[in-house]
């Protein structure tokens, strides 16, 4: 059994590792967070500032983890300028995970969205046949596809960045890529993880071609363990019941892809 | 014979004993059916303002030795809002819990629930951890009474107090709002409290101090009930650290005709209402019980 | 260099910041001696009162989740016959626990302790049981002043009183007890609680209601440690759930000068005081602190 | 590792046994309790009334612990009128065991502290040779020698009933007998539960012959875990560093044999 922890315990910021101008990684020792399952995340305390949910990053050394952050607001910010020696609590982890599929299996992310889908890549079973498509919107912002290979390493595998404005590998959006390529793959499942429109559209492609799907879903979080209710969408709590939902039930989901709750609770558009 | 797990508080009716209590995952219509189809006998909204309120910034639950620590700031939609959202509902029994510093905004926010299926209103009179509200008016015996007596004035639905351990006797603030006319009470809310984490040395919350919830606090809480019963000529509703049909049938025991369930949530998940149902079932069965109301207040017997 | 665990609490100096709490093996010279070996900085006797008590019959104290429940009714031998036994002491810095209703009474007990070496009087202005006495006192302001200095016109050692949650707001408990020249506020006392047995229905304690320490209480006492330290300007022990060194740090940084353990002697027995000694030497070796006043009331800072 | 409560739990009593006219054993099923160690004790509570330590009986049935009881004051006078069907409450097991020696063994009772020593027997070892002496007034008084024969029928041993009054087995006090036993037998240890004075005789006994000796001890209790200090002797609490003591410990204790706290907390004399 997983040991998961609800009250956060402080960890030293190890090494911090620059992946782009607005992304970085930060890495700590946590026997506990070290082997999340793929899709399960973190409650990062940033002291003094605010507590984020956080996807777990795979680190090679063993008893590590990390944080990859794209600077955002306030908060996300304030943990981005975090440096080496600098303590942040953790909580978790939390909420359930991937199902991985037999196969030929693509996983569709954007941004630090992919996080989650390179810990499911360190998941693979020797036999899937892993697509990893990465959007981003020019050539600085593509990371993580060094990581990918190395994880995949023993994987029969292909890592394909996408960006908008095509300055690095193919040119688009990272969701008409994965349409293309689903016209001549047969895909067995397909995972994703980023901006909620880009999974929507990811969910409504697999879907419509009848293909296993997943989806990591981001909400407001208070509690991240299913008490306050601020992550809810529809009738589930995203930090208890997903974050991962099947394509089935999304697509009966009134508020995937549509709305989300802000802080107060009131439902807004995406 | 099956037993009878229907319960009487007072004027309200319920068909299963033990209730979501307010704060716990208490702002979708959506996920109130989905409790209730598990077993709730009705859900107690997240206590609502006049405005929608986004509360404090994160942590603003952890988890600690013995239950939660919680200082959510009363972030909520607001009672229109929320008001809204519910008018389509015909089968859940819905509380509506309110928060507000003075009759006027009782009487507003009660307004808006007109066209609603409400089945009672619970004022928050004790909320730990936010000024000018909660606590600060339960500890308020007069304004306690103005406020429920306004809101008996304007509401078509019962009404109950919802009381906690302030800085007067909560058992002023009890006879406060049965002066105002309250229906019942319900005891108790979190607990003041703080934690701080030794290495950053710091408070762990954002707010510094909050509420502790869950079982360290139901020994406190069985107590206030079994003093209120024990006191009063009310109706009591339970609640504190209820996570099994035996803490449950402790409250009834005590003196409460129906209990309500909070933190547990986040330890056995929303399986604790039909665990809890269950329980009490098997229970009266070997005993012979086949109401409710039989059990209610045994223990003020020895 | 090693870390200095002493510790000033006002006028009283200590070798060591945990204490033995009050009640807790507490009524033995033997047995003082014993926890003093092992490492507590000062024993806190029983609650002495003018004659001796018996106390309620069992149930008087059992465990409960989060910690233990109790209702011994301040059995004591009385104050004249603790005074005598602790006569030839010499070592053991003994701080006097004193339980009673007037004025009076206090300054009997005091006077019973002449020829003794009594470190300070603690006054039991909290224990939740006993009628007419702790926290009945505690929670009449105007009473715990006159008692207050009546015991500091009598004594030569410095007095502290003890507060817990009563039903006025203890908070004015320490501002009388302030008023009426306490030297240090120990805070907090057991809370009031109850547990129901649910097979037989009955109260588990044979006096129904007693009070509840051990882990469940500890983030309520930090609280209440964190507001009078940060209201009044006396020093504080912290009391209630400390089991470990980190527990009492987390009072330390609140605002204590020191700490108190009872319960947890029930769980970890007398190791205790060293494993806490240990563990906060540790502490400051790894921050670099060199004295224990260094810390107190870091939280505050944020 | 035993599993250790501290909260009553409530069991039915399911069998009452008539050892003597004030003497009754009460069977209850805790599969806790069935299995202590010799020495060790249970809290019972006896709702309305009080709780009381008592030492549990053994009981050939598995998962079957009894407790038995001497109808002496109010509280075990309730005890005593229980009826099968009865609840009591049961928390425990607690405080230390005896330590059990190679070769010639004595045990040493009177009355209820015979209840100790048969579990002592229980756990004998094979190569153990076993003396019981039990004590009593007067033959009516006599119980439990039936059942030592039968938990000691692998053992070399022998039941040794001791009358005041000679109506029973060998006449006058059990210490008496014991130390003209102990005249001609060399025996490796020796282990006393009873009236204090008795325990208090054999220690002298012993001690006087340099044979290894533990006696079981009775002191007010309330909590039984060691927090109220009640069940202080010297510097020890019984419930907690006892029941349990060796003849070393003993000889040196300024109030083994003489003196015993009230419920006040007052010494009293024995
Ligand atoms: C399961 C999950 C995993 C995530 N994993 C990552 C990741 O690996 N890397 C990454 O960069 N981001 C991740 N996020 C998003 C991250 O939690 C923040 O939402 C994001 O960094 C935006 O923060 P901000 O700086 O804009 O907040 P601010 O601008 O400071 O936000 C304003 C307010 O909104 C609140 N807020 C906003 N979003 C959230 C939220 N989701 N939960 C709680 N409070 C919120 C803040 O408390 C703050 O009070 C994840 C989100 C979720 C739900
Ligand atoms: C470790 C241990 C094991 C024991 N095992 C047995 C046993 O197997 N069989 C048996 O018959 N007796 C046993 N006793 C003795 C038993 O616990 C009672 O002390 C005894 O039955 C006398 O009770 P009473 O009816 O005289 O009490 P009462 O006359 O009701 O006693 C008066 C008051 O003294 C209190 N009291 C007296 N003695 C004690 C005590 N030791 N602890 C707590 N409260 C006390 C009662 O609470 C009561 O309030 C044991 C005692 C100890 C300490
Ligand atoms: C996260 C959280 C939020 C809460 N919000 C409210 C609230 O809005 N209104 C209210 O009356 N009580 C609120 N409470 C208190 C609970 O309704 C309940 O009284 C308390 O938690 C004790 O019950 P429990 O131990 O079962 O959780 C909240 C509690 C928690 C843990
Ligand atoms: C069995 C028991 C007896 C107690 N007796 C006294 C007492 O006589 N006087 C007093 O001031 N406090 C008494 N207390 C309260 C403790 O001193 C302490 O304030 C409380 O238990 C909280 O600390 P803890 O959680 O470390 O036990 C008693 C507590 C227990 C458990
Ligand atoms: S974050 Fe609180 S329920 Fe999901
Ligand atoms: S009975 Fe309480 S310490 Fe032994």
């Amino acid at each position: 059994m997983q040991s998961v922890s609800k009250t956060p315990s402080i960890r030293i910021i190890e090494k911090v590792i620059d992946e782009t101008p607005t992304v970085r990684t930060f890495v700590i020792s946590d026997a506990n967070l070290a082997d999340v399952l793929p899709g399960q995340f973190a409650m990062v305390w940033i002291p003094g500032v605010n507590e984020l949910p956080m996807s777990v990053m795979v680190i090679p050394e063993k008893g590590k983890a990390a944080f990859t952050v794209r600077k955002r607001g306030v908060s996300s910010t304030a943990l981005y300028d975090l440096k080496a020696g600098d303590q942040i609590g953790v909580r978790g982890p939390y909420g359930n995970a991937f199902d991985i599929k037999d196969g030929k299996i693509a996983l569709v992310g954007g941004g630090t969205g992919l996080v989650p889908l390179l810990r499911l890549a360190k998941f693979a079973k020797p036999t899937n046949d892993v697509t990893i498509l990465m959007g981003s919107k020019s050539k600085d912002e593509v990371f993580f596809e060094d990581a990918a290979n190395q994880i995949l390493q023993n994987n029969k595998h292909q890592v394909i960045a996408c960006t908008e404005d095509g300055s690095y590998g193919e040119k688009g959006f990272v969701t008409d890529v994965l349409a293309k390529l689903a016209q001549t793959t047969k895909f067995d499942a397909i995972y994703t993880c980023g901006p909620e429109i880009m999974m929507h559209k990811v969910v409504q492609l697999a879907n419509s071609k009848g293909i296993f799907v997943q989806a990591s879903l981001e909400r407001m979080m208070k509690c991240g363990i299913g008490i306050c209710g601020s992550c809810c969408m529809d009738e589930v709590m995203v930090c208890h019941d997903g974050t991962v939902f099947d394509g089935e039930f999304l697509a009966n989901s009134k508020e995937f892809g549509h709305t989300h709750r802000a802080k107060s609770g009131i439902l807004e558009n995406y | 014979m099956t037993p009878d797990l229907s319960v009487s508080i007072g004027p309200i009716s319920l068909g299963r004993p033990a209730m979501l209590a307010s704060g716990i995952l208490g702002i979708s219509m959506e996920v109130f059916n989905r409790i209730y189809r598990n077993g709730a006998g009705a859900v107690v909204s997240k206590s609502l303002s006049k405005e929608p309120w986004e509360g404090y910034a994160n942590p603003t639950i952890v988890g600690i030795k013995g239950g939660y620590l919680n200082a959510v700031g009363l972030s909520n939609p607001g009672a229109p809002y929320f008001a809204e959202m519910i008018k389509p509902n015909k089968d859940v029994p819905i509380i509506v819990s309110l928060v507000g510093s003075i009759e006027d905004e009782f009487e507003f926010m009660v307004k808006q629930f007109e066209n609603c299926n409400v089945t009672a209103y619970e004022l928050n009179l004790s909320c730990p951890h936010v000024e000018k509200v909660g606590l600060e008016v339960g500890d308020d015996p007069k304004l306690v009474t103005k406020i429920v007596s306004r809101v008996k004035s304007v509401a078509k639905a019962p009404v109950i107090g919802k009381v906690g351990l302030g800085t007067t006797n909560y058992l002023d603030t009890v006879k406060a709002a049965i002066d105002g006319g309250a229906d019942a009470i319900t005891a108790i809310n979190t607990i003041r409290a703080m934690g701080i984490d030794v290495e950053t040395q710091r408070p762990i919350l954002s707010h510094k101090i909050g509420g502790l919830s869950g079982p360290a606090i139901k020994p406190v809480a069985v107590r206030c009930v079994y003093e209120i019963a024990s006191k009063y000529d009310i109706p009591v509703i339970g609640c504190g650290g209820i996570s099994s049909w035996e803490d449950a049938l402790e409250f009834i025991f005590a003196g409460a005709s129906a209990v309500q369930v909070g933190s547990a949530v986040g330890d056995r998940w929303i399986d604790v209402f039909s665990e809890i149902n269950d329980g009490i079932a098997n229970y009266m069965k070997k005993k012979g019980y086949s109401k409710m109301s039989e059990m209610v207040g045994l223990a003020k017997r020895f």
